[in-house]
């Protein structure tokens, strides 16, 4: 298995990875994948006026999956609801030279974001998210 | 210490010092560039008593007469010529063999090509430690089984099987013994006497010796009872044709001879470091050992690391060369079935870490190993989803 | 100059100074101990990229693509491969194949094998000259062949066959061709393409490279249709499991690549030699040239002496490293089956000499050999009861 | 094929090789073996006043058959028609270490023996044998 620098850059050095901390907002969460399906991913947001203010996510994966969390999570910090929504997590494909065996781990992301986007329109939870 | 730190001795180990200047002495004497199969001539002589002598250094470790062994181009061939061989030639008596699901790809891959042409195959479970009772073994015979084929050391977890009491019950039953001993000779003592061993495998490389060759021991009542796999100009006996590899041959013969005097010792080197490190490794949550905790090699150990992925685990030590039961890192395209046989569950099995020390090995470099395994796991677990017992 | 004189290049050759140095470094090199199929690590990577190397320095000597190259034991597993391989596969279309009774015992014996399991082989007796005629492979075609197996250069003759003719009719006929090339490559020019080969025998030992280890080309056509004869690992796509041997496959790169460079002067040095001896042996009433006096190689010279007995005629020879087509001198147990196919009596085959040149071979050596043989000729004829014509 | 150090010292100086030179005496020759049987041996003698005064081999065939010949004719020389009549090639197997394959090829020398002795008894001929 190859990995590309940009794996290795996000790997060596993950950006919003772990729990999300305590903060103001709504909190809100998602999960794709599982780990018989060789990749489970979470997302935690919290969201303020229409815009992502934090974000987090966990991952059990492979580099790959873990690059990509880490990639798509800089990628989502700030934005709006509707940003969010056009999110295509395919386009982590090119940047991180995902192996066409693996693209299905990038759905998983696709999955836990969709939830977080539910979660949001139906209010999600108002009290911070529980420490894990 | 050099980095990367080698910790992977069962899949080969750096050719001995003692062991490369004779491979470098045959292959710069223009005289032992004979063929050794050209007697007619002094450079043949000269190579085929190398190679005798080597015959007699490989057989002496494992107990063995000299004329009982042939070379092979490596432990798979070995395997190959002894299940396919004794199959093939005792066709007639049965077409039924024993083996188990923990067997190296060479016995497991020749037994399935049997299959795949009529035999009947046996396929063993072991118990969750990696042990295949010598009861199931004789309760796997049939009247037409021909020969059961089992492992001394396993090696992905380094697990001891009982060949001694297998033996017994297989020369009982009048069916034939054969053993992979690839992984166990010169690093666990092995005798085919007292352990009533009919075909025994070997490999050099895994003994500080040359990748590229390796031996059969057939047992003198049987050794013109085996059909070869491949023909030509009647070397050994007609069971293994091919100009014979008089450095490599040789370089083997030293390898074994060497083994056979510090046997004690690198056992006693070997144990003190798996311990050293299976000690290290038990301060963490969540380490499970892969295989029985008594009865297995000192050179190898097998841990499933719970909460992290195998191809993750394994990305993050870089700086250690280790094997890994992880799909992506290796050949298999499976999580390790040895360790799926063991009752491991696909995550943990990819999860896993095979260290292997060797004669160079140092207590530092075990330290470092344990250093980074700690790091990787602490960091992979901090953001990982699940949740580690303990932990 | 060093006694024994070797002159037995065709049976083995001393390795290539690059090519040892080379070789020491790998096995000397602890970062190169890695098994090349473990790719997770440092290790594995290394010695992984040492045998593409090799890969593609010996498809470079033969005009193939690196992937279309399997490494082997040496030419005995090549042929083996080739022919039992092929047949095996191709069981279903056809359980015909056409060889030579000239061939190597690797290729012999493998017919043999097939032949005891049911398949028809047609042995094609070339003419007294050693020649295999293109037309008799053609007419010996049926419908049901699925290959046809012939050497380049001839291990006791040197003869050289017409490959290219052959080539284009098997492919006019859609069988396969496979050529053993062990004496050939490197001593001729070969090209897989331009002679329409589908499947070659290499060996590195008579190229100056190492004993033990050797390769076989398959086109790429036909490269996933070949049954292996050895299981396990899955090394070498599947056709050719067991850890690859670093510094044996690395040292048959080296050499092949030598080879290809030095080759044009090679032919000329040795076809030099051969000259000047032949010139020199002329001068004997009784010497007669086994095989063709233009189609052959410049690395062998093979002739066969009247009124003297084989046997003592190599025992006088005894500061010659030769070959001889006696039987009490070599694993066979009869007179050379390859000079009996030529024609010549038992008595002229049993008395026949095999000299064979390489690259450090000098004159003097040439005109030492030519003086001891003129010596025991002359001797061995002082009580021979046997008169030889112009005597 | 292993050579004893008999058998090297008479093939490095056969005593009594080559064909039989003129002389004194009656001269009778008898051959054993041939091509095809893998050694061919010829024995001449010289007789005179029931002894041999002198005598030749030549031989075709293997460093056995050669030391052999050699040999025996070095303990044949000199001696009467009863001791050349009681003369059992096989005694030359143990000094000269004749494997078990190639005793035969003594018998090759006992029957040239033995038509050399027919021929002593039938008179042999008084010329000198034709030189080879
Ligand atoms: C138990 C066992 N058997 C067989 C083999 C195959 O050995 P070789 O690489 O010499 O073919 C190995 C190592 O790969 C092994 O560990
Ligand atoms: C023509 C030919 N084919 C095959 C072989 C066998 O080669 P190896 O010794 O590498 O098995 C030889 C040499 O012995 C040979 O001369």
């Amino acid at each position: 298995m190859d990995y590309s620098s940009e794996v290795a850059r996000h790997f060596a050095a993950p950006r919003h990875a772990g729990p999300l901390a305590a903060g103001p907002g709504m909190a809100v969460q998602g999960e794709g994948g599982s780990v018989e399906q060789g990749a489970l991913v979470r997302f935690q947001l919290r969201v303020d006026a229409g815009r992502v203010v934090a974000l987090a996510w966990q991952a059990w994966g492979c580099p790959h999956t873990i690059a990509a969390c880490s990639l798509a999570a800089e990628m989502l910090d700030g934005r709006s609801r509707a940003e969010l929504e056009a999110f295509d997590p395919l386009a982590l494909r090119a940047p991180l030279s995902v192996p066409a065996g693996k693209t299905g781990r990038l759905l998983f992301i696709q999955d836990a974001l969709r939830k977080c986007l539910a979660a949001w329109d139906n209010g999600g939870q108002r009290t911070p998210l529980q420490e894990e | 210490m050099q980095l990367p730190v080698y910790l992977d001795y069962a899949a080969s180990t750096p050719v001995d010092p003692a062991v490369l200047a004779l491979m470098t002495d045959c292959l710069a004497r223009p005289e032992l560039a004979g063929n050794p199969a050209a007697l007619g001539h002094a450079a043949g002589r000269v190579a085929q008593a190398l190679v005798e002598k080597a015959r007699a250094q490989v057989a002496a470790l494992i107990n063995a007469r000299p004329d009982e062994l042939v070379f092979t181009s490596g432990a798979t061939e070995s395997d190959n010529l002894a299940i396919i061989g004794v199959a093939q030639f005792r066709e007639a008596r049965g077409r039924h063999l024993v083996t188990a699901l923990t067997e190296h790809k060479a016995v497991i891959e020749s037994c399935r090509h049997l299959a795949a042409r009529g035999w009947r195959i046996t396929w063993l479970r072991p118990d969750a430690d990696g042990l295949v009772a010598p009861a199931a073994v004789e309760a796997a015979l049939e009247p037409d089984t021909v020969l059961v084929s089992l492992m001394q050391v396993n090696n992905e977890t380094g697990v001891i099987q009982d060949i001694a009491a297998i033996g017994a019950i297989c020369r009982r039953h009048a069916v034939l013994l054969h053993v992979d001993a690839a992984q166990g000779a010169g690093r666990e003592p092995i005798d085919v006497r007292a352990q009533q061993i009919d075909l025994l495998s070997l490999s050099a490389h895994k003994l500080y010796g040359p990748k590229g060759v390796g031996a059969l021991f057939i047992d003198q009542a049987h050794v013109r009872r085996v059909a070869p796999l491949l023909f030509g100009g009647g070397q050994e006996r007609g069971l293994r044709p091919g100009t014979l590899a008089t450095h490599q041959i040789a370089g083997m013969g030293e390898a074994f001879s060497l083994a056979a005097q510090r046997l004690p010792v690198e056992v006693a080197h070997t144990r003190a470091l798996r311990d050293r490190l299976w000690t290290g490794l038990q301060q963490m949550p969540g380490v499970l050992l892969n295989g029985h905790v008594q009865q297995r090699s000192g050179h190898i150990l097998n841990v499933s690391i719970e909460g992290v992925e195998g191809e993750s685990l394994f990305y993050s030590l870089g700086e250690l060369c280790v094997a890994s039961g992880s799909a992506c890192t290796s050949l298999a395209n499976e999580a390790s079935p040895v360790l799926r046989a063991l009752g491991r569950s696909a995550a943990l099995a990819q999860a896993s870490i095979r260290f292997s020390f060797g004669r160079t090995t140092t207590a530092a470099e075990v330290d470092f190993a344990l250093e980074r395994v700690a790091q990787a796991v602490r960091k992979l677990r901090s953001f990982s989803p699940l949740r580690v017992a303990g932990g």
